[in-house]
């Protein structure tokens, strides 16, 4: 147990090394997090009321395109450098390897949006207690998001036409993270009880945690014949 | 004495198995679209509130049904496929994945079509639309992987691992996308409490048989076209009469 | 530091003896080992590369494969570290089916591919140290350091490798030899891009691993000699 | 607007042209593809079964 | 002339036929386009009025995302392959390669956005007349958003400590598209005159495709070095 | 079909003979040119690679460079295409600065480096013609089957080059110097991946190459021979 532990962190502290070299990339996720939050309003026009309904929805897609944008690059690297080929010689569980690799990507595309959500939710005049439990939605959600993402990532991987494909297997598979995320804000603005959405995606997350890891190396093993 | 199933789960016995199987299907198929289109235009009697749009159920329900039927035989194949590593149960999947998207943007179009008159718009965001538009992605997916992948063993894993994700997603999605939607507008146009006439079951039944029917058909033909494909290098292809002439 | 010893003859003792603390320069696998390939066929595409391929080879055995561009040399070595599903045949380790001990057999083998498996942004050291770390060695870093020495890498240790040149590369990969305790080598073109003076290391490291009962599989186009122990070869057509 | 006018004049047609006549329309368009996919299908196994017979 | 223009189509053409090569590539693209566009009343929730009116910021926000996303390929498969070594060898001038890019680039992943337009314009319940000005607006927009990206493409090839500033520069610059494109149609359903917006986008497109050629040229010899 | 002719002594002369229809392995380059380098120095990093380097090479003649792992062969091969701007020193063609000429020398050279320059999905066929393509070479389809052929790569020309082997992928690349109309090559261990016949058939293409007045400039580990001409080399410390 304790040596699977400290794989995971291994891996995990490899990929964060990794992504801070180039710390162009987790910019550009948070950055294009902001811009495409900022746009809305740009094209929508300034009605308070109305920007103030769509925040989360739109918070939350942006969210779940950013790290859409990010996954393409979670096994690519490693693909075509050849280190994936090490991964799977590697003597140790490859779902293993690949939770921590989903735990660096979460940390680098999926945590720097959590924290920057009270900032924009702000921007659309959100109450706070409505930003809280956004936030808190994002956390129990984002994983999930990098942990279904990865399967595509790996599903995908070495085919042309990868990021766009990505997408197109992914973004189906998050849509019940998207509804309960925004369901979640959703009732705490009209008043009503958040905690059942909170706990149907708390549910996904643990049940992704189980499941993904598996999966995603079961395609890695696949992707590479 | 046990009938020997996976007898037919060789491509080399089931090939002219379909091929005699196809035809029966296809006329049938033919036969019951007649018939049901009679009852259904006929037959029926015009809906007491919606008039004549109402008939597009018969093409609308059947269509509906099939397309969520045919997405979970797909995983089933291709579950089949990837556990115990049979050619044909692979072939079958991506045989019935086109079939399946068809269906579905048919059930897409005839229910946009009757949105109009009914609700007076194309399309609203109601929680069957919003899961009947995702199995579509669903579909389009399973197909684009495939047609992504070179290697036909590798893509055939490959799309079956995310048909069996999807199959085991697509319940969530259900109940996700009708919980949100249900906290915004109530359940609106379906057949409030008028239990269907008889007449219109009978005609609704026959054009389902139909379309079920059909999709048979042309799921084995194209099976059978994929086996081809696929073992082309094989010698009992080689002496196939069809490929002989 | 006790050398890493397996002196029994029973497969899984030697399997039980794990994660000692250990000096790689010490290693010495006593306990003999086996690969052993039966009917192995393969094909890419429409392509049948080879078929009815079968040999052993035991411990302190050399083997190289022979074969011109595209004859298939890097398909059976990647069918033998388990990548490619082989069309018929079995490879087994000890008598059981690699595909059964899974992790088992991968703890044993070493595989460097055409691909060199490190990270442009990474420093020669921190990309030794994290792949030693995948196959489950903690190496520190005066270990690596010295590694990465004796592959001609003095000075350039810190460096991110985007800015290594080709050969110089390669020997940060090759430095993996140097602090593996993997039984079997399978070694695609060890030799690509390196001067002399490498070639001469690299012939050094294989003499001293078969000298402890290593095992070696390997492909070239260059020349390449072995001190000590006949070469096998086996030619793809 | 007009649409609207239309399609309440004629139902039934409305009903037929968009919905039946589009459905079978692409049943049509993919038993062509089907048909069309077997000939080719055949063409080509024809076609290597000839290359490996000339080798 | 005649020979810039051939080597130009050339160009284009290669990189079509490598887009074509998968021909789910350009489905893909547009599938993707499609789901985001649908992502959002999932987000915001299904009321009409309100869906009606973000429509013309949600696709251009989309059709901006899907080109986004398509251009990381733009230059990296050739920068990592070694062709784009090749390309800065090539005995023609570098800007009419870069524009031939630019170009292939939006044939596949701008104008299948704008031909869908139509459809997803319904499905938001958009008056038809407001459709005709989005798509327009997208064809004069588009192909600058495939030339500005170009641009930052080319600058984050080589990463070193510059690319974040860089990219940082490049996001920005896409905002008056949006801005115009958005504008027209909101001037449309506003009942006031659209073509000011529009004649500004070609301007905008006009200027793009003057220099922004010869910029990304540069910015690929810099990052080459 | 005239072969491609330019037998004037003066330099703009040749620069204006364009685009003639013409068939590579007629061309004589009958008018004498020369690559002069002097006084160049290069560093990289903190790393100065070399310094004070001249010489000058004029057609039919052959250069190896030489030197270990990380000497500066591929910086230096680099430096001559215009790819990185040198510390000092200057590199001139017919007497003009390289940097002057620009595409009028890029014309004149044909390089390749350590990465082939093809693309994965393309087949050997297409990658040919766009590579032929963007050194501004209109190459028919029997032309570029026939330069495929000559690789040994019968019956490959048609698949995606990802599925090709390792060496596959090498002669690819290399049937470029089948159908350029380039004078100066510059070549960065060319012989990386063959296999001997390969290997036997780039010597002859260079000999084909110095034979009608070309120049060559060439890295490489391994040993390679050119026959007809002396071959001179540069070494780097
Ligand atoms: C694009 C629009 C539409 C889509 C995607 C759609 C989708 C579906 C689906 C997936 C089903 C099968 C559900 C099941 O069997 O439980 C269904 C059934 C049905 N739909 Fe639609 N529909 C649409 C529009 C409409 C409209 C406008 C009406 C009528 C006003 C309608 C009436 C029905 C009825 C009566 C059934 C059968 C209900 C049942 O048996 O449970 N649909 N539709
Ligand atoms: N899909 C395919 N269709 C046809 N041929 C294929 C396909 N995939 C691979 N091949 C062929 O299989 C062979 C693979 O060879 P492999 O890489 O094992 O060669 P190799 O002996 O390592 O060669 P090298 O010395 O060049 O590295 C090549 O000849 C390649 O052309
Ligand atoms: N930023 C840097 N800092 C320090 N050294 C650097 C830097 N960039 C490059 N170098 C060094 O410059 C040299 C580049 O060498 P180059 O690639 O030209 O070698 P080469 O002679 O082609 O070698 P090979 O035979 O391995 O291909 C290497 O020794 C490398 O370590
Ligand atoms: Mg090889
Ligand atoms: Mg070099």
């Amino acid at each position: 147990m304790n040596k699977i532990l400290l794989l995971l962190i291994m891996v995990a502290r490899r990929d964060l090394v990794l992504a801070m070299r180039r710390r162009a990339d987790v910019l550009t996720t948070l950055i294009f997090f902001v811009m495409v939050v900022s746009l809305f309003p740009l094209g929508v026009g300034p009605e308070t009321d109305m920007l103030r309904k769509m925040a989360p929805g739109v918070l939350w897609v942006s969210a779940l395109l950013a790290s859409m944008l990010s996954l393409g690059r979670l096994f690519s690297a490693d693909y075509l450098d050849g280190t994936l080929e090490q991964m799977l010689l590697a003597p140790q569980s490859l779902s293993v390897l690949v939770l921590g690799k989903m735990a660096a990507h979460w940390m680098v595309s999926g945590l720097p949006l959590v924290l920057m959500t009270p900032v924009l939710g702000l921007q659309f005049d959100m109450p706070l207690k409505a930003v809280g439990v956004l936030m808190l939605s994002l956390l129990l959600g984002t994983p999930v998001l990098s942990m279904i993402g990865a399967i595509g990532a790996a599903l995908t991987l070495g085919l042309r036409g990868g990021g766009v494909l990505l997408s197109l297997l992914v973004l189906p598979l998050c849509i019940p993270v998207l509804i309960f995320g925004t369901g979640a804000v959703g009732a705490v603005t009209d008043g009503l009880g958040y905690s059942s959405h909170l706990s149907l995606l708390g549910a996904l997350l643990v049940l992704a945690a189980v499941f993904t890891p598996w999966v995603a190396a079961q395609a890695l093993r696949i992707s590479m014949e | 004495m046990a009938i020997n199933w996976f007898k037919y789960s060789a491509p080399t016995m089931f090939y002219p198995l379909a091929g005699k199987l196809i035809p029966w299907f296809a006329v049938s198929s033919a036969i019951l679209f007649v018939a049901g289109l009679y009852l259904g235009f006929v037959v029926a009697p015009s809906d007491a509130t919606q008039g004549e749009f109402y008939r597009i159920i018969y093409i609308h329900v059947p269509t509906s049904i099939l397309s969520m039927f045919l997405y979970l035989v797909m995983a089933g194949y291709a579950a089949l496929g990837l556990i115990f590593n049979t050619r044909l149960s692979a072939m079958m999947a991506s045989a019935i994945a086109p079939t399946g998207a068809l269906f579905s943007f048919i059930a897409l179009w005839t229910g946009a079509l009757w949105g109009k008159p009914m609700w007076g718009t194309w399309w609203v965001w109601d929680a069957r639309l919003t899961s009947e538009l995702i199995l579509l992605f669903l579909y389009l997916g399973f197909i684009s992987l495939h047609a992504s992948i070179d290697d036909p063993r590798r893509a055939d894993r490959a799309a079956a691992l995310l048909a069996i994700v999807g199959s085991v997603n697509v319940p969530i999605i259900y109940f996700s996308v009708k919980w949100w939607n249900t906290l915004h507008q109530g359940s609106t146009i379906k057949f409030s409490g008028t239990s269907m006439q008889v007449t219109m079951q009978h005609a609704m039944f026959t054009m389902l048989a139909a379309c079920w029917l059909y999709a048979a058909a042309v799921v084995l033909s194209r099976v059978r076209s994929i086996i081809l494909e696929r073992e082309r290098h094989t010698k009992w292809i080689a002496e196939l009469s069809e490929v002989q002439s | 530091m006790r050398p890493f010893e397996i002196v029994g003859g029973d497969y899984k003792a030697a399997q039980s003896v794990e994660s000692i603390v250990y000096n790689p320069k010490l290693v010495n696998f006593r306990f003999v080992f086996m690969l052993e390939v039966s009917n192995l066929a393969c094909s890419r595409g429409d392509h049948r590369l080879f078929a009815g391929l079968s040999f052993a080879l035991h411990s302190g055995q050399v083997m190289q494969i022979q074969g011109a561009n595209g004859s298939g040399k890097t398909s059976l070595l990647r069918t033998l570290c388990g990548f490619i599903q082989p069309d018929e045949g079995k490879i087994a380790w000890q008598g059981v089916d690699v595909r059964d001990l899974a992790e088992d057999y991968f703890a044993r083998v070493l595989y460097l591919g055409h691909l060199n498996a490190i990270k442009d942004e990474l420093s020669a050291l921190e990309n030794l140290r994290i792949s030693a770390g995948l196959s489950g060695i903690k190496l520190n870093e005066s270990d690596a350091i010295a590694a990465l020495r004796r592959m001609g890498l003095k000075g350039r240790e810190r460096l991110p490798v985007k800015v290594l040149s080709q050969g110089q590369r390669r020997r940060v990969a090759l430095a993996r030899l140097l602090v593996s305790d993997a039984v079997l080598w399978i070694l695609d073109e060890p030799l690509a891009a390196l001067d002399v003076n490498a070639v001469a290391l690299i012939e050094e490291l294989l003499d001293e691993h078969l000298a402890k009962q290593g095992m070696v599989i390997f492909t070239t186009h260059q020349p390449l000699k072995v001190a000590g122990v006949e070469m096998r070869s086996l030619s793809l057509s | 607007m007009s649409l609207d006018i239309w399609m309440r004049e004629n139902p039934l047609t409305y009903v037929w042209l968009g919905s039946y006549a589009v459905a079978f329309l692409v049943f049509a368009i993919e038993i062509a593809m089907v048909m069309h996919k077997r000939k080719v299908t055949l063409q080509q196994v024809r076609q290597t079964i000839e290359v490996e017979e000339s080798e």
